[in-house]
């Protein structure tokens, strides 16, 4: 495994130990996390010795190859699988005693799954404001809200649709309008665009910059797609196969909000360039 | 005809050869002395003399073991004059072939604390009977209007036939239950507290009887088989009344059958008694033999009392001729 | 199947017109054979008789008493199923160890433990409402364990994710993801708390339709029997029906209930 | 939980357990409040009685005449719950016209039909056979019903665009998808089948552990009663846990198997 | 709407009923087919009057906005969805007949959903295996070419592991591999490589263009990359949403095979180019 590092690439697995000494503590801080799956016939390494720091406000993106371990990492920092191996620290706090998580840690956590789980038995709008019904938001206000969400995910037509009766597509974003419903402090996003169109896609990112700015939000953002993950993305987390490690991390050195013509910037497609050969050294290695 | 053109009976021998199975229903499960008759017929070789390997099949509950007979399940079934009444009411065609108890044999068990030793005692009290709307409600019913009372006043109520209901006579939840001599006799057994009274001695029922029956189509194809089990019964009952001591009764029921009530000497000798009283009465002619008065009495009572409609002819629902002399 | 208009107007059609069939065969196979009525009588018969019964009050009052204990019981039933279906779907270990007694309890016969109920519950209707609890209760709390069991586990993840509690976690998706083998489990709950209460009725007591039948049985009254089975079924049947249509509201969202039109395949 | 191991053991202790604990807890309540041996009698004397019991090869044989008329019946409701359970899953006019017809064959009161039994069947096994398939019948049908119903239309999408025949579809779809629901039917069912063949022997003939819980019963032997009973449960529990360990064979898979470890949630 | 032309573009919608001309007879074709979805609460004029030809060999892409009616037209095209009006024609034979589909027609075809649909009982070498098993191939034969399937996708160590055990990239190629093993003749692909990082599509598009080559098979392919659109397709078919409607086809003048790097060039740039702006055009219509 070649350690690549092309411009701002920072060697992330080589130094596994140190906590980088900050000011804040991490909003989120992955500590030596590793993930074995066991079955009968299989014995999967998905994860090893993970450690990732992601301060508050900060947007991190996650790539790598099909089946490296990013959802896997997501749904360890999300609460759903224990971490074989480590901890997850959330402000400082353990996330993980043993296989129990700790609940209220994360409090304030907006999940987008890869597949979009939505309920069947509610409308497009009651599936959006779910999490509003959770928190005891009114029936008037939590309707208001997820109507106002559904214009914003280009669903407004469809608010007392039933999740069967919409395309991959639309399902997916009404998971998105769901995990935003409640201004969550901490975002973790597995793949959320991936069956959207380029328009529309383009027009989400957008719409998650600027909410994610606005509420001072923390991202962990999971994508196969390297232009999105370099626009969302303060820094960019690559991610190697079998064992899932830390391969490299980008810093890329943009200002937010980032306009859309961004990608048209010299430095953007240096970043996007770097991030390409990291992924295609790892092939070759 | 002879027992050889019957369809379905074993082996086809004629005349003083093998007549082949016939089956008997029970009402109750078989293991009990009030069936006596019938399972010395089979323990002691009976049915064997007369030609036929006697079977027993059991139903639960009288109105099960005539439909069972009828349908041809059976040859002969035992009943009692007002369910022969319900089921000729019914358009059925079934004939009283011969009387094998001749008087009631029920009792109603109760505590010593609350005796219980004539039909008004019984008012306002709760009876358990094992089932309703059959001919032991029935006779209950007659033998409390018989004494001049009210059956009304006595508070019936379904228990299961059960070694609880005793207990439930000592809770105070009823007062008193029916049950069959054997069970009766057991339990005074096994319970001091414990007595009984014949439904007999409470007042007289003329109609409290049971028979053989069968049907008239059976009584045309199967005359031979219907006369060689009432003549092994014959010899059974003649068997039992002639053993005063019931010993040897007792062994040869013992030889092939072991129950609670027979396994207990003393029980055994009670129930068996009982028995004996039933099948002769010192005004009756012998054994089996329907007395035609006592029967038109019967279901004259029957009628009078309201139980069933008014009928013709019942002397026709009767016959003793299958019976040998 | 192509028409809605008929597929809607079949199950008013389509049973009592088989129905009436099977009494048309039954009617002329008794007569031909020449089939005894004590053994089975032939649908005329009964329905003379059924008249008969229908005007008397008693039988109203027998008949309520027998709804009452199956809705009693099946409601407990019910309750109880849930109850313990989504504990032992929750807790694996107290399903395996609970899961046998609870088995035991089932093929034990009743009749061995009549005597407990009635010293316990009485005469009346309790002991019958028992028997009928009992019954209803195993097919429901086996389905709503299924059911607990075969939550989407992408759902568990949604709930876990927003942080539920449990009572949220239990009304937004366990119960209504349950719901519908709740529904499969309860139409075989309903029918057999009628068989319970029914059981229950012929072991003690004196009232109720499952005493008629009994009583009606030891007269020698195959008509009158037939004519309380005829009472005993539509009753059964009304109270399916309602578990039944109880679906359309309930998972209206549900395969079971909104394909209705049919599939291609 | 925690441990595989501890899991493993669990059903194999917990349950023991708790029937020691609850046969303990009868034993020094009976003794306490004096209750009657008639009414239920200690587990010891009970145990006692068994124990005679077990030594009479007599009783081998009721136990075998159960077992082969609770298996054969069973298995019977198995083939016809899956056929007619099938069927009416596929073809939606089928199903609602003979929903009714077979929900009032099962609240029909059996003991109305004995008489038509013992003629079609005799009092020998038969009989029984048939009240154990049909108890059996209604909830093992009722869950393939939903199982086929329940099928993912993702999954009925793929066969149908892979042109599969029938059979094909049935085998490889249908079958494996509903196999979840038929062994939760199953369960369920092989108890009520349990039921139904005791309550056939209750209705008549004279072979069986139903029969000898009659003949007990009328005998005033209540531990021997019992000791009878606790036979029969130990009969249901081994064929109710064959039942359940088929699962392990055949839906590996399902979540309702693979998940034992417990889920964290 | 306005009929965008770009380079290479003919208007599609515009000749509804004019059945072009041809000399073989298309491999399939759709003729004025609608779609209208009506529910209680919602009626969706999904598809109005599609016309289609795609002949034997040729590759045709299908891209338009999220919930346009791209998955509903592949499910009519494939006899799983009736049409409310209108039919398709494969080979010249009409596969629907009212709401029953001839089944016979489409004996060849392969499917990708755009939802893996594994069977959870099965493992990925049976899942992969599946159509050949229906087709009667013997077990071992079917084994080894689910195994050399799995390989093609990059699951060769997964054979014996269960759907449940892979990561969603990873379940979207055993469905590719699934529709790939009986060697379709039509294959309808309905966005098989959304859930795939960068590296992965680009080696399954080549893998795609080489065995579709190889076998001359008719492909119809979804997807929401306008790149992939052209880099796969003979010609890109562009429909517009609610109702959906072809609102451009572009012939892509480019040979196949086609080496990756053709995305360098400036014939493929441009093409993209115009699929794009037709997409913001219509965005702005
Ligand atoms: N079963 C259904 N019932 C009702 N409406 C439906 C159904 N299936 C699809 N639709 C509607 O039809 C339209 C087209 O859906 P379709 O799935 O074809 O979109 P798509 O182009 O595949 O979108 P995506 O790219 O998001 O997958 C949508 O508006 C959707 O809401
Ligand atoms: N429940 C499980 N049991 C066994 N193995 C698993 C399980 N979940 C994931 N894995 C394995 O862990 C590895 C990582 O899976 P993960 O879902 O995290 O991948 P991913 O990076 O999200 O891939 P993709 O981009 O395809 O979604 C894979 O090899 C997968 O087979
Ligand atoms: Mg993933
Ligand atoms: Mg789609």
């Amino acid at each position: 495994m070649v350690q690549t590092s092309p411009s701002g690439v920072r060697a992330g697995a080589s130094t596994p130990e140190h906590d980088p000494p900050q000011q804040t503590p991490a909003r989120i801080s992955i500590r030596s996390v590793s993930k074995v799956f066991a079955t009968k016939t299989q014995r999967t390494e998905a994860l090893r010795d993970i450690n990732l720091e992601v301060s508050a406000g900060e947007t991190v993106s996650l790539i790598g190859r099909s089946g490296c371990g990013k959802s896997t990492l997501l749904r360890i920092m999300a609460g759903l699988l224990p971490p074989t191996e480590g901890n997850v620290l959330v402000s400082g706090q353990p996330l993980w005693n043993g296989t129990a998580v700790e609940s209220g840690v994360l409090a304030q956590l907006g999940v987008v799954f890869q597949e979009p789980h939505l309920f069947p038995w509610f409308d497009i709008r009651d599936n959006i404001a779910l999490p509003l019904k959770l928190r005891g938001v009114g029936k008037a206000e939590r309707r208001r809200r997820a109507t106002e969400l559904a214009e914003l995910v280009g669903l407004g037509d469809f608010l007392t649709s039933y999740p069967r009766e919409l395309s991959g597509g639309m399902r997916q974003r009404v998971a998105i309008a769901r995990a935003l419903s409640r201004d969550p402090e901490l975002l973790l996003m597995d793949e959320p665009f991936g069956a959207l169109d380029a328009l529309t896609r383009e027009k989400m990112n957008l719409e998650l910059q600027r909410i994610t700015l606005a509420t001072r939000a923390t991202v962990v953002f999971v994508t196969h797609d390297i232009a999105e993950a370099v626009f969302i993305g303060d820094r960019v987390v690559q991610l190697t196969p079998r064992p899932g490690r830390i391969q490299s991390t980008v810093e890329v050195g943009l200002e937010r909000p980032r306009p859309l013509d961004v990608q048209a910037t010299e430095a953007f497609g240096t970043t996007v360039r770097a991030l390409r050969h990291a992924l295609e050294d790892e092939e070759q290695s | 005809g002879t027992g050889s053109q019957a369809g379905g009976a074993g082996g086809a021998g004629g005349e003083g050869g093998s007549l082949g199975e016939v089956t008997y229903i029970s009402f109750l499960p078989f293991e009990t002395l009030s069936f006596a008759a019938e399972m010395l017929a089979m323990s002691a070789g009976h049915d064997a003399a007369h030609g036929i390997e006697l079977g027993v099949e059991v139903a639960r509950g009288t109105s099960p073991s005539l439909q069972a007979m009828i349908a041809g399940a059976g040859l002969v079934a035992r009943c009692n004059t007002v369910d022969l009444a319900a089921a000729r009411g019914q358009g059925q065609d079934v004939v009283n072939i011969g009387t094998i108890a001749r008087g009631p044999a029920q009792r109603i068990n109760f505590s010593r604390d609350r005796p219980i030793t004539s039909a008004q005692d019984m008012v306002g009290m709760t009876i358990g009977i094992p089932s309703e709307g059959g001919s032991t409600e029935n006779n209950l019913r007659l033998t409390l209007e018989n004494a001049g009372v009210d059956s009304e006043q006595v508070n019936l109520q379904v228990v299961t036939d059960n070694p609880a209901s005793w207990e439930m006579i000592q809770r105070g939840q009823i007062d008193g239950y029916i049950s069959s001599p054997d069970q009766s006799f057991l339990l005074l057994d096994m319970q001091d507290s414990a007595d009984a009274i014949v439904l007999g001695d409470l007042s007289p029922v003329i109609s409290d009887r049971q028979y053989f029956v069968t049907t008239q189509q059976h009584l045309e194809e199967k005359p031979d088989q219907l006369r060689a089990f009432l003549a092994s019964l014959q010899d059974a009952v003649t068997f039992m009344v002639d053993d005063a001591d019931r010993t040897k009764t007792l062994e040869a029921l013992r030889q092939e059958n072991s129950f609670a009530s027979l396994d207990n000497d003393s029980v055994a000798r009670s129930a068996l008694d009982v028995q004996v009283q039933n099948f002769v009465n010192d005004e009756e002619p012998d054994p089996l033999v329907t007395d035609e008065e006592i029967w038109l009495a019967s279901i004259e009572e029957l009628v009078e009392t309201g139980r069933i409609e008014p009928v013709d002819a019942p002397e026709s629902w009767m016959s003793n001729d299958l019976l040998g002399t | 199947m192509s028409s809605t208009r008929l597929g809607r107007l079949l199950p008013w059609i389509g049973a009592p017109l088989l129905i009436v069939v099977l009494c048309t065969v039954w009617e002329i196979t008794v007569r031909a054979l020449d089939v005894s009525i004590l053994i089975l009588p032939p649908p005329s018969l009964i329905a003379e008789r059924l008249g008969e019964l229908v005007q008397d009050p008693e039988i109203w009052r027998h008949a309520g008493i027998t709804a009452s204990e199956i809705i009693v019981g099946f409601l407990l039933a019910v309750v109880l199923g849930v109850l313990v279906g989504v504990l032992l779907g929750k807790v694996a270990w107290l399903e395996m160890t609970v899961r046998p007694i609870i088995v035991l309890l089932q093929v034990v016969p009743k009749v061995a433990f009549v005597p407990l109920f009635v010293i316990w519950f009485g005469f009346g209707m309790s002991s019958k409402v028992i028997i009928a609890a009992m019954l209803a209760f195993f097919p429901i709390m086996l389905n709503v364990l299924l059911g607990v069991k075969s939550i989407d586990p992408g759902h568990r993840d949604v709930m876990t994710a927003l942080n539920a509690g449990r009572m949220q976690r239990f009304t937004n998706l366990d119960f209504r993801s349950v719901m519908p083998y709740l529904l499969a489990g309860m139409e075989t709950g309903i029918v057999f708390a009628v068989i319970g209460a029914i059981v229950g009725e012929y072991l003690g007591g004196n009232e109720g339709l499952g005493y008629m039948v009994v009583r009606t049985l030891n007269q020698l009254d195959a008509p009158g029997l037939f004519g309380v089975v005829v009472l005993l079924a539509v009753l059964g049947l009304v109270l399916y029906g309602a578990v039944f249509i109880l679906k359309r509201f309930l998972i209206p969202w549900h395969e079971s209930v909104y394909s209705q039109q049919g599939t291609v395949a």
